[in-house]
Protein backbone atom coordinates (compact mmCIF):
# COMPACT_ATOMS: atom_id res chain seq x y z
CA UNK A 1 0.00 0.00 0.00
CA UNK A 2 2.46 2.23 0.97
CA UNK A 3 4.08 3.03 -2.75
CA UNK A 4 0.48 4.11 -3.89
CA UNK A 5 0.07 7.64 -4.96
CA UNK A 6 -3.00 8.80 -3.16
CA UNK A 7 -5.74 9.34 -6.09
CA UNK A 8 -7.53 12.20 -5.66
CA UNK A 9 -11.37 11.82 -4.17
CA UNK A 10 -12.66 14.39 -5.88
CA UNK A 11 -15.72 15.02 -8.27
CA UNK A 12 -16.16 17.94 -10.10
CA UNK A 13 -19.99 19.02 -9.11
CA UNK A 14 -22.84 16.65 -7.53
CA UNK A 15 -22.55 12.50 -7.11
CA UNK A 16 -25.13 11.40 -9.57
CA UNK A 17 -27.13 7.81 -8.08
CA UNK A 18 -26.72 6.21 -11.64
CA UNK A 19 -22.52 6.32 -10.75
CA UNK A 20 -23.81 4.86 -6.81
CA UNK A 21 -25.68 2.07 -8.46
CA UNK A 22 -22.45 1.43 -10.84
CA UNK A 23 -20.35 1.11 -8.24
CA UNK A 24 -22.25 -1.09 -6.01
CA UNK A 25 -22.71 -3.41 -9.52
CA UNK A 26 -19.12 -3.28 -9.63
CA UNK A 27 -18.64 -5.02 -6.26
CA UNK A 28 -20.63 -8.27 -7.11
CA UNK A 29 -17.86 -10.29 -8.35
CA UNK A 30 -15.89 -9.81 -4.50
CA UNK A 31 -17.46 -12.64 -3.42
CA UNK A 32 -15.74 -12.34 0.16
CA UNK A 33 -17.86 -9.14 0.64
CA UNK A 34 -21.09 -9.90 3.03
CA UNK A 35 -21.59 -6.78 4.03
CA UNK A 36 -21.77 -2.54 2.46
CA UNK A 37 -22.32 -0.17 4.20
CA UNK A 38 -22.74 3.21 2.23
CA UNK A 39 -23.29 6.73 3.67
CA UNK A 40 -24.06 10.15 1.23
CA UNK A 41 -24.47 13.32 2.38
CA UNK A 42 -26.87 15.67 0.53
CA UNK A 43 -26.93 19.37 0.63
CA UNK A 44 -30.22 20.14 2.63
CA UNK A 45 -32.42 23.16 1.88
CA UNK A 46 -31.58 24.89 5.61
CA UNK A 47 -33.33 27.72 5.89
CA UNK A 48 -31.49 30.70 8.11
CA UNK A 49 -32.99 33.62 9.02
CA UNK A 50 -35.84 33.47 6.00
CA UNK A 51 -33.82 32.90 3.71
CA UNK A 52 -33.49 28.95 1.88
CA UNK A 53 -29.56 27.69 0.76
CA UNK A 54 -29.77 26.56 -2.87
CA UNK A 55 -27.06 25.24 -3.29
CA UNK A 56 -23.30 24.69 -1.76
CA UNK A 57 -20.23 26.01 -3.46
CA UNK A 58 -17.36 23.72 -2.39
CA UNK A 59 -13.65 24.43 -2.52
CA UNK A 60 -10.65 22.67 -0.80
CA UNK A 61 -6.87 22.90 -0.43
CA UNK A 62 -6.57 20.05 -2.86
CA UNK A 63 -3.63 18.80 -1.80
CA UNK A 64 -3.55 18.87 1.40
CA UNK A 65 -7.20 17.18 1.42
CA UNK A 66 -5.71 14.59 -0.30
CA UNK A 67 -3.42 13.02 1.78
CA UNK A 68 -5.81 13.68 4.90
CA UNK A 69 -8.62 10.94 2.63
CA UNK A 70 -5.52 8.95 2.32
CA UNK A 71 -4.61 9.07 5.88
CA UNK A 72 -7.91 8.30 6.85
CA UNK A 73 -7.85 5.44 4.06
CA UNK A 74 -4.97 4.16 5.48
CA UNK A 75 -5.87 4.04 9.16
CA UNK A 76 -9.33 2.48 8.38
CA UNK A 77 -7.95 -0.38 6.74
CA UNK A 78 -5.62 -0.42 9.88
CA UNK A 79 -8.20 -0.94 11.94
CA UNK A 80 -10.99 -2.28 10.10
CA UNK A 81 -10.70 -5.47 8.57
CA UNK A 82 -12.28 -3.92 5.37
CA UNK A 83 -12.45 -5.64 1.54
CA UNK A 84 -13.07 -2.54 -0.01
CA UNK A 85 -13.32 1.49 0.81
CA UNK A 86 -13.96 4.28 -1.30
CA UNK A 87 -14.56 8.04 -0.96
CA UNK A 88 -15.75 10.71 -3.04
CA UNK A 89 -16.32 14.19 -2.42
CA UNK A 90 -17.49 17.02 -4.65
CA UNK A 91 -16.15 20.11 -6.07
CA UNK A 92 -17.89 23.45 -7.26
CA UNK A 93 -21.46 23.89 -7.06
CA UNK A 94 -24.13 21.03 -5.69
CA UNK A 95 -27.49 22.43 -5.56
CA UNK A 96 -30.31 21.06 -2.54
CA UNK A 97 -30.90 17.38 -2.65
CA UNK A 98 -27.65 16.75 -4.78
CA UNK A 99 -24.86 14.40 -2.89
CA UNK A 100 -22.03 15.90 -2.35
CA UNK A 101 -20.22 13.12 -0.35
CA UNK A 102 -20.29 9.21 -1.02
CA UNK A 103 -18.38 7.01 1.19
CA UNK A 104 -18.25 3.29 0.59
CA UNK A 105 -16.77 0.11 2.96
CA UNK A 106 -17.41 -3.58 2.34
CA UNK A 107 -16.22 -6.31 4.57
CA UNK A 108 -16.94 -9.69 5.17
CA UNK A 109 -19.07 -8.85 8.30
CA UNK A 110 -21.46 -5.99 9.41
CA UNK A 111 -20.56 -5.32 12.91
CA UNK A 112 -17.36 -4.43 10.84
CA UNK A 113 -18.61 -2.21 8.07
CA UNK A 114 -20.64 -0.51 10.91
CA UNK A 115 -17.67 1.10 12.50
CA UNK A 116 -15.52 1.82 9.98
CA UNK A 117 -18.13 4.20 8.32
CA UNK A 118 -18.99 5.83 11.29
CA UNK A 119 -15.23 6.68 11.52
CA UNK A 120 -14.50 7.09 8.18
CA UNK A 121 -17.31 9.91 8.02
CA UNK A 122 -16.41 11.33 11.43
CA UNK A 123 -12.53 11.88 10.30
CA UNK A 124 -13.60 13.48 6.75
CA UNK A 125 -15.90 15.66 8.78
CA UNK A 126 -13.02 16.87 11.00
CA UNK A 127 -9.61 16.62 9.35
CA UNK A 128 -10.88 17.59 5.60
CA UNK A 129 -9.52 21.03 4.49
CA UNK A 130 -12.99 21.48 2.53
CA UNK A 131 -14.52 24.40 2.60
CA UNK A 132 -18.61 24.93 1.88
CA UNK A 133 -19.93 28.09 0.73
CA UNK A 134 -24.25 28.11 1.46
CA UNK A 135 -25.78 30.01 -1.67
CA UNK A 136 -29.48 31.55 -1.06
CA UNK A 137 -31.82 31.55 -3.44
CA UNK A 138 -31.16 35.46 -3.18
CA UNK A 139 -27.55 34.80 -4.13
CA UNK A 140 -26.12 35.94 -0.92
CA UNK A 141 -24.16 33.36 0.99
CA UNK A 142 -22.73 32.31 4.15
CA UNK A 143 -19.67 29.50 4.79
CA UNK A 144 -20.73 26.29 6.40
CA UNK A 145 -19.06 24.95 9.07
CA UNK A 146 -19.51 21.42 10.27
CA UNK A 147 -20.17 20.19 13.85
CA UNK B 1 12.72 32.89 3.71
CA UNK B 2 10.77 33.10 0.68
CA UNK B 3 7.24 31.78 1.62
CA UNK B 4 3.74 31.08 -0.24
CA UNK B 5 0.34 31.71 2.05
CA UNK B 6 -3.15 30.17 0.73
CA UNK B 7 -6.41 31.60 1.73
CA UNK B 8 -9.02 29.47 1.43
CA UNK B 9 -12.65 30.08 1.75
CA UNK B 10 -13.88 33.03 3.93
CA UNK B 11 -10.51 34.26 4.66
CA UNK B 12 -9.96 34.61 1.17
CA UNK B 13 -12.57 36.52 1.19
CA UNK B 14 -11.30 38.42 3.40
CA UNK B 15 -7.94 38.85 1.51
CA UNK B 16 -9.23 39.16 -1.93
CA UNK B 17 -6.82 36.63 -3.22
CA UNK B 18 -6.14 32.80 -2.91
CA UNK B 19 -2.56 33.32 -2.70
CA UNK B 20 0.59 35.40 -1.86
CA UNK B 21 4.29 34.85 -1.66
CA UNK B 22 6.22 37.36 0.67
CA UNK B 23 9.59 37.52 2.21
CA UNK B 24 9.59 36.41 6.31
CA UNK B 25 12.22 37.33 8.16
CA UNK B 26 10.53 36.20 11.87
CA UNK B 27 10.73 32.76 13.11
CA UNK B 28 7.22 31.30 14.54
CA UNK B 29 3.61 30.82 12.87
CA UNK B 30 2.88 33.92 15.08
CA UNK B 31 5.23 36.53 13.99
CA UNK B 32 3.47 35.51 10.27
CA UNK B 33 0.36 35.91 11.63
CA UNK B 34 1.00 39.45 13.53
CA UNK B 35 2.01 40.19 9.45
CA UNK B 36 -0.75 39.21 8.26
CA UNK B 37 -3.71 40.88 11.21
CA UNK B 38 -2.03 44.30 10.31
CA UNK B 39 -2.41 43.32 6.68
CA UNK B 40 -6.20 42.34 6.92
CA UNK B 41 -7.57 43.91 10.17
CA UNK B 42 -10.97 41.99 9.39
CA UNK B 43 -8.74 38.16 9.63
CA UNK B 44 -8.84 39.18 13.62
CA UNK B 45 -11.90 38.42 13.46
CA UNK B 46 -12.49 35.03 11.74
CA UNK B 47 -11.64 31.66 12.95
CA UNK B 48 -8.79 29.82 11.19
CA UNK B 49 -6.26 27.14 11.35
CA UNK B 50 -2.69 27.35 10.21
CA UNK B 51 -1.22 24.47 7.79
CA UNK B 52 2.13 24.24 7.35
CA UNK B 53 3.88 21.87 4.72
CA UNK B 54 -0.07 20.37 5.04
CA UNK B 55 0.03 19.66 8.15
CA UNK B 56 -1.68 21.71 11.04
CA UNK B 57 0.82 23.85 13.26
CA UNK B 58 0.10 25.75 16.48
CA UNK B 59 1.30 30.02 16.88
CA UNK B 60 4.19 28.87 18.60
CA UNK B 61 5.31 26.66 15.44
CA UNK B 62 8.46 27.60 14.23
CA UNK B 63 8.15 28.28 10.23
CA UNK B 64 9.92 26.11 8.21
CA UNK B 65 8.20 25.31 4.83
CA UNK B 66 7.67 27.24 1.98
CA UNK B 67 3.68 26.80 2.30
CA UNK B 68 1.57 27.97 4.45
CA UNK B 69 -2.24 28.00 3.88
CA UNK B 70 -5.31 29.97 6.40
CA UNK B 71 -7.89 27.46 6.76
CA UNK B 72 -11.15 28.35 7.70
CA UNK B 73 -13.73 26.08 9.41
CA UNK B 74 -13.97 22.63 7.79
CA UNK B 75 -17.15 21.95 5.61
CA UNK B 76 -16.58 18.82 4.31
CA UNK B 77 -19.55 16.25 3.22
CA UNK C 1 -49.42 5.92 10.39
CA UNK C 2 -51.49 3.38 12.37
CA UNK C 3 -53.79 2.68 10.15
CA UNK C 4 -51.43 1.88 7.55
CA UNK C 5 -51.39 -1.61 6.50
CA UNK C 6 -47.86 -3.28 6.47
CA UNK C 7 -46.36 -3.42 2.83
CA UNK C 8 -44.37 -6.79 2.06
CA UNK C 9 -40.74 -5.76 2.26
CA UNK C 10 -40.49 -9.01 0.30
CA UNK C 11 -38.75 -9.11 -3.05
CA UNK C 12 -38.04 -12.36 -5.34
CA UNK C 13 -34.46 -12.86 -6.02
CA UNK C 14 -31.79 -10.62 -5.51
CA UNK C 15 -31.96 -6.81 -4.80
CA UNK C 16 -30.26 -5.01 -8.15
CA UNK C 17 -27.84 -2.32 -8.19
CA UNK C 18 -30.04 -0.46 -10.58
CA UNK C 19 -32.94 -0.38 -7.97
CA UNK C 20 -30.51 0.19 -5.03
CA UNK C 21 -29.67 3.59 -7.52
CA UNK C 22 -32.96 4.79 -8.36
CA UNK C 23 -34.10 4.31 -5.05
CA UNK C 24 -31.30 7.04 -3.89
CA UNK C 25 -32.40 9.33 -7.08
CA UNK C 26 -35.69 9.23 -5.42
CA UNK C 27 -34.83 10.81 -2.73
CA UNK C 28 -33.26 14.11 -4.32
CA UNK C 29 -36.62 16.41 -4.26
CA UNK C 30 -36.84 15.47 -0.07
CA UNK C 31 -34.36 18.54 1.08
CA UNK C 32 -34.71 18.44 4.46
CA UNK C 33 -32.46 15.37 3.84
CA UNK C 34 -28.83 15.52 5.09
CA UNK C 35 -27.64 12.13 5.38
CA UNK C 36 -28.06 8.99 4.12
CA UNK C 37 -26.73 5.72 5.22
CA UNK C 38 -27.74 2.10 3.21
CA UNK C 39 -27.19 -1.31 4.60
CA UNK C 40 -26.60 -3.77 2.16
CA UNK C 41 -26.58 -7.37 2.35
CA UNK C 42 -24.57 -9.92 0.01
CA UNK C 43 -24.41 -13.15 -0.16
CA UNK C 44 -20.82 -14.89 0.65
CA UNK C 45 -18.96 -17.94 -1.01
CA UNK C 46 -17.92 -18.97 2.72
CA UNK C 47 -16.04 -22.50 2.40
CA UNK C 48 -17.28 -24.50 4.79
CA UNK C 49 -15.21 -28.18 5.23
CA UNK C 50 -13.97 -27.58 1.79
CA UNK C 51 -17.39 -27.12 -0.02
CA UNK C 52 -17.74 -23.77 -1.47
CA UNK C 53 -21.51 -21.49 -1.36
CA UNK C 54 -22.96 -20.38 -4.52
CA UNK C 55 -26.27 -19.26 -3.67
CA UNK C 56 -28.50 -18.82 -0.33
CA UNK C 57 -32.27 -19.56 -0.69
CA UNK C 58 -34.52 -17.25 1.59
CA UNK C 59 -37.59 -18.55 3.05
CA UNK C 60 -39.71 -16.83 5.87
CA UNK C 61 -42.89 -17.10 8.53
CA UNK C 62 -44.12 -14.25 5.74
CA UNK C 63 -47.26 -12.75 7.29
CA UNK C 64 -45.03 -12.88 11.01
CA UNK C 65 -41.77 -11.67 8.89
CA UNK C 66 -44.12 -8.43 7.42
CA UNK C 67 -45.67 -7.86 10.73
CA UNK C 68 -41.74 -7.85 12.74
CA UNK C 69 -40.62 -5.91 10.01
CA UNK C 70 -43.48 -3.29 10.58
CA UNK C 71 -43.14 -3.52 14.43
CA UNK C 72 -39.02 -2.26 13.34
CA UNK C 73 -39.71 0.42 11.32
CA UNK C 74 -42.47 2.09 13.71
CA UNK C 75 -40.20 1.82 17.11
CA UNK C 76 -36.62 3.26 14.95
CA UNK C 77 -38.93 6.13 13.42
CA UNK C 78 -40.36 6.46 17.32
CA UNK C 79 -36.35 6.07 18.65
CA UNK C 80 -34.74 8.19 15.45
CA UNK C 81 -35.75 11.41 13.85
CA UNK C 82 -36.12 9.64 10.21
CA UNK C 83 -36.93 11.31 7.26
CA UNK C 84 -37.52 8.33 5.60
CA UNK C 85 -36.72 4.29 6.26
CA UNK C 86 -36.85 1.60 3.49
CA UNK C 87 -36.64 -2.09 3.51
CA UNK C 88 -36.28 -4.57 0.92
CA UNK C 89 -35.61 -8.36 1.64
CA UNK C 90 -34.77 -11.16 -1.00
CA UNK C 91 -37.02 -14.51 -0.91
CA UNK C 92 -36.00 -17.52 -3.55
CA UNK C 93 -32.64 -18.13 -4.57
CA UNK C 94 -29.58 -15.41 -4.19
CA UNK C 95 -26.64 -16.14 -5.83
CA UNK C 96 -23.07 -15.06 -4.33
CA UNK C 97 -22.15 -11.56 -4.72
CA UNK C 98 -25.51 -10.80 -5.20
CA UNK C 99 -27.61 -8.86 -2.94
CA UNK C 100 -30.01 -9.96 -0.74
CA UNK C 101 -30.45 -6.79 1.66
CA UNK C 102 -31.27 -3.33 1.43
CA UNK C 103 -32.30 -1.21 4.48
CA UNK C 104 -31.96 2.80 3.46
CA UNK C 105 -32.47 5.28 5.83
CA UNK C 106 -32.35 9.00 5.40
CA UNK C 107 -32.16 11.98 8.45
CA UNK C 108 -31.11 15.68 8.20
CA UNK C 109 -28.42 15.12 10.59
CA UNK C 110 -25.37 12.13 10.31
CA UNK C 111 -25.47 10.66 13.90
CA UNK C 112 -29.11 9.63 13.21
CA UNK C 113 -28.64 7.87 10.50
CA UNK C 114 -25.66 5.53 11.84
CA UNK C 115 -27.34 4.40 15.13
CA UNK C 116 -30.99 3.88 13.20
CA UNK C 117 -29.07 1.61 10.64
CA UNK C 118 -27.31 -0.53 13.02
CA UNK C 119 -30.50 -0.50 14.96
CA UNK C 120 -33.04 -2.15 12.50
CA UNK C 121 -30.04 -4.39 11.09
CA UNK C 122 -29.81 -5.68 14.35
CA UNK C 123 -33.23 -5.81 14.96
CA UNK C 124 -33.79 -7.81 11.33
CA UNK C 125 -31.19 -10.39 11.86
CA UNK C 126 -32.72 -10.85 15.51
CA UNK C 127 -36.49 -10.69 15.35
CA UNK C 128 -37.41 -11.51 11.71
CA UNK C 129 -38.52 -15.30 11.03
CA UNK C 130 -36.39 -15.24 7.29
CA UNK C 131 -34.53 -18.74 7.06
CA UNK C 132 -31.35 -19.66 4.62
CA UNK C 133 -30.50 -22.43 3.16
CA UNK C 134 -26.45 -22.10 2.09
CA UNK C 135 -26.23 -23.84 -1.16
CA UNK C 136 -22.77 -25.15 -2.05
CA UNK C 137 -21.65 -26.06 -5.40
CA UNK C 138 -22.11 -29.72 -5.73
CA UNK C 139 -25.57 -29.27 -4.80
CA UNK C 140 -25.77 -30.38 -1.13
CA UNK C 141 -26.66 -27.43 1.53
CA UNK C 142 -26.42 -26.65 5.06
CA UNK C 143 -28.94 -24.02 7.02
CA UNK C 144 -28.14 -20.68 7.73
CA UNK C 145 -27.69 -19.09 10.91
CA UNK C 146 -27.40 -15.68 11.84
CA UNK C 147 -24.88 -14.78 14.75
CA UNK D 1 -59.09 -27.25 19.52
CA UNK D 2 -58.05 -27.60 16.01
CA UNK D 3 -54.79 -26.07 15.07
CA UNK D 4 -52.27 -25.50 12.22
CA UNK D 5 -48.76 -25.99 12.63
CA UNK D 6 -46.30 -24.45 10.28
CA UNK D 7 -43.03 -25.60 9.60
CA UNK D 8 -40.01 -23.50 8.07
CA UNK D 9 -36.42 -24.39 6.85
CA UNK D 10 -34.99 -27.36 8.22
CA UNK D 11 -37.97 -28.51 10.48
CA UNK D 12 -40.02 -28.71 7.34
CA UNK D 13 -37.20 -30.94 6.40
CA UNK D 14 -37.86 -33.30 8.63
CA UNK D 15 -41.84 -32.97 8.73
CA UNK D 16 -41.73 -33.16 5.17
CA UNK D 17 -44.59 -30.93 4.98
CA UNK D 18 -44.79 -27.14 5.29
CA UNK D 19 -48.18 -26.96 7.42
CA UNK D 20 -50.41 -29.69 8.90
CA UNK D 21 -53.57 -29.22 10.80
CA UNK D 22 -54.72 -31.36 14.13
CA UNK D 23 -57.11 -31.59 17.07
CA UNK D 24 -55.37 -31.06 19.95
CA UNK D 25 -56.79 -31.55 23.27
CA UNK D 26 -53.99 -30.28 25.70
CA UNK D 27 -53.57 -27.07 27.19
CA UNK D 28 -49.24 -26.18 26.98
CA UNK D 29 -47.13 -25.65 24.11
CA UNK D 30 -45.03 -28.37 26.06
CA UNK D 31 -47.60 -30.93 25.28
CA UNK D 32 -48.21 -29.98 21.54
CA UNK D 33 -44.16 -30.30 21.58
CA UNK D 34 -44.54 -33.85 22.85
CA UNK D 35 -46.39 -35.10 20.31
CA UNK D 36 -44.67 -33.83 17.60
CA UNK D 37 -41.66 -34.99 19.35
CA UNK D 38 -43.34 -38.43 19.31
CA UNK D 39 -44.27 -38.06 15.72
CA UNK D 40 -41.14 -36.26 14.35
CA UNK D 41 -37.95 -38.20 16.18
CA UNK D 42 -35.35 -36.00 14.45
CA UNK D 43 -36.87 -33.09 16.06
CA UNK D 44 -35.57 -33.45 19.32
CA UNK D 45 -32.37 -32.85 18.67
CA UNK D 46 -33.21 -29.78 16.43
CA UNK D 47 -33.02 -25.37 17.82
CA UNK D 48 -36.37 -23.86 17.08
CA UNK D 49 -39.15 -21.52 18.49
CA UNK D 50 -42.71 -21.94 18.50
CA UNK D 51 -44.31 -18.93 17.62
CA UNK D 52 -48.45 -18.78 17.94
CA UNK D 53 -50.44 -16.27 16.15
CA UNK D 54 -46.93 -14.69 14.83
CA UNK D 55 -45.84 -14.23 17.88
CA UNK D 56 -42.77 -16.16 20.01
CA UNK D 57 -43.90 -17.85 22.87
CA UNK D 58 -42.99 -20.79 25.83
CA UNK D 59 -42.83 -24.45 26.43
CA UNK D 60 -45.62 -22.96 29.43
CA UNK D 61 -47.68 -20.89 27.45
CA UNK D 62 -51.19 -21.96 27.09
CA UNK D 63 -52.22 -22.34 23.52
CA UNK D 64 -54.88 -20.20 22.48
CA UNK D 65 -54.71 -19.66 18.71
CA UNK D 66 -54.90 -21.61 16.13
CA UNK D 67 -51.72 -20.88 13.94
CA UNK D 68 -48.87 -22.28 15.32
CA UNK D 69 -45.31 -21.83 13.70
CA UNK D 70 -42.03 -23.85 14.37
CA UNK D 71 -38.89 -21.74 13.36
CA UNK D 72 -35.68 -22.51 13.05
CA UNK D 73 -32.73 -20.04 13.72
CA UNK D 74 -33.04 -17.04 11.59
CA UNK D 75 -30.54 -15.91 8.67
CA UNK D 76 -32.09 -12.93 7.57
CA UNK D 77 -29.85 -10.23 5.74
Amino acid sequence: MNNKKPKSVFKEGAINSEFIGNSIYKHQTKTSIGAHNIFLGQVRADVIDGKTVSAIEYTAYEDMANSKFYEIRESAFEKFDLTCMHIYHSLGKVSTGEICLFVFVSSPRRKVVFEALEYIVEAIKADVPVFGKEIFEDETHQWKQNT
Amino acid sequence: MFITIKYFGQIAEITKQNEESMEFSGRLVSELLDILYSKYDALKSKDFQVAQNQELVFDNTEITGSEIALLPPFAGG
